[in-house]
């Protein structure tokens, strides 16, 4: 399997990140994307800037770990998975998964388990910025824990 | 010794991004407590410990997880990437 | 919502249609694409081309309905759908589908959906030229009208 | 009137893409046994219509749909787009 993981403190072009899982293998049928975009709404208030911060070391790992949870899980053939930090504005990618299999099923599962698991395992803290200039991490979600524990579940 | 990591709003609230300590607590229990003795914020952030993860060597760890000398532990809130 | 939907019997360049489903549009969250290419292999053999026909009128009818049906179960802030016609070789892209939504879990299950429905119920067929020259018309699968059926039980 | 449309390996089976029938069938069933009477390669095709999949004016059609007067059936084997 093809794996590429990055995290990156320059601009994400989220799109030019997908062909190249899929370019040059004509046993890949299916290829499923995900692209996290920065909204400029967050909790009912306007949102210019966030700071994307992360554990270097151990983000590495973290994202590593959760590309072979799903490789041991799907049949896949390639996985690439890059993550934005530092100064990010609204409508910036800040992260992208794809997935790519011979078959679509195990691509749509394995793209959303990647993402489902970042969301809740991999080391990364978003402080905003609102637009009348107050500072505030984001909370975590529920939403997300539930998403990543119906993985748990389902294995 | 270990080193001793603080990541997001809790290196905000404490004032800290990182520290060694020359004893080794022997879980990371242990460790959240000798942590929490100091008072304050820091007694505020780490006795009611459930919403401050951590990590050892940069893995997810459980509350009991047993320390060694040499480990690099990671505090954090719960993780809001993606 | 904003919706494009294209049969096309050009080359598709399934990666530049993804952007525009989202550029300029900050309340989006989340994009989920799925990219469905030629393989150069079926059923054992090695397939060197492919023709890709469709039942014009009838074609764009089939997939404005699935669209819209998406649209109806999920909350969604854009679709893209394009399908190729006409002669295609491994490793062409044969279908983009890329959903955008405010939230992930939605464009996720939006994007699978209509690609499953797809499967079972646009007017498309193939018809394949095998490496030793034999021409055969591509049997449908019963692992694609399961798919579809279960969008069904979850209604 | 009504028009009649086959695609595929249906075209392909029965030599024919499209014809112009002067007589309305009252239904798809109707019309599924009127083709299956022509024998040979139609009955073939009709007489077990189960694999033969049936759109009435560009919509997938049940067996049981009533035809009118102008309307476009199209006839085709189970789709594989995508």
């Amino acid at each position: 399997m093809n794996v590429e993981i990055r995290v990156q403190d320059t601009p994400l072009d989220a799109v030019a990140e997908i062909a190249p899982v899929y370019a040059g293998q004509a046993s890949i049928g299916g290829v499923v994307s995900f692209i996290g975009l920065m909204r400029d709404m967050n909790q009912g208030d306007a949102v210019s800037t966030m700071k994307l911060e992360h554990y270097p070391g151990m983000t590495e790992k973290a994202l590593a770990a959760i590309v072979d949870e799903a490789a041991s899980r799907w049949d896949l053939a390639g996985v690439r998975l890059v993550h934005r930090v530092g100064e990010i504005r609204p409508q910036d990618p800040i992260v992208l998964v794809c997935v790519a299999s011979a078959h679509r099923g195990e691509a749509f599962r394995a793209c959303e388990f990647i993402i489902d698991y970042l969301k809740t395992r991999a080391p990364f803290w978003k402080r905003e910025q609102t637009a009348e200039g107050k500072t505030r991490w984001v909370d975590s979600r529920g939403s997300d824990e539930a998403a990543a524990a119906a993985w748990e579940d389902s294995k | 010794m270990i080193r001793v990591l603080y990541f997001a709003s809790l290196r905000e609230r404490l004032s800290c991004s990182d520290e060694t300590l020359e004893a080794v607590p022997a879980t990371v229990t242990d460790l959240r407590a000798q942590l929490a003795g100091r008072g304050g914020i820091w007694h505020e952030v780490f006795a009611d410990g459930q919403r401050v993860l951590a990590a050892v060597n940069q893995e997810m760890a459980g509350a009991g997880q047993a320390l060694q000398d040499g480990d690099e532990v990671g505090f954090f809130p719960p993780v809001t990437g993606g």
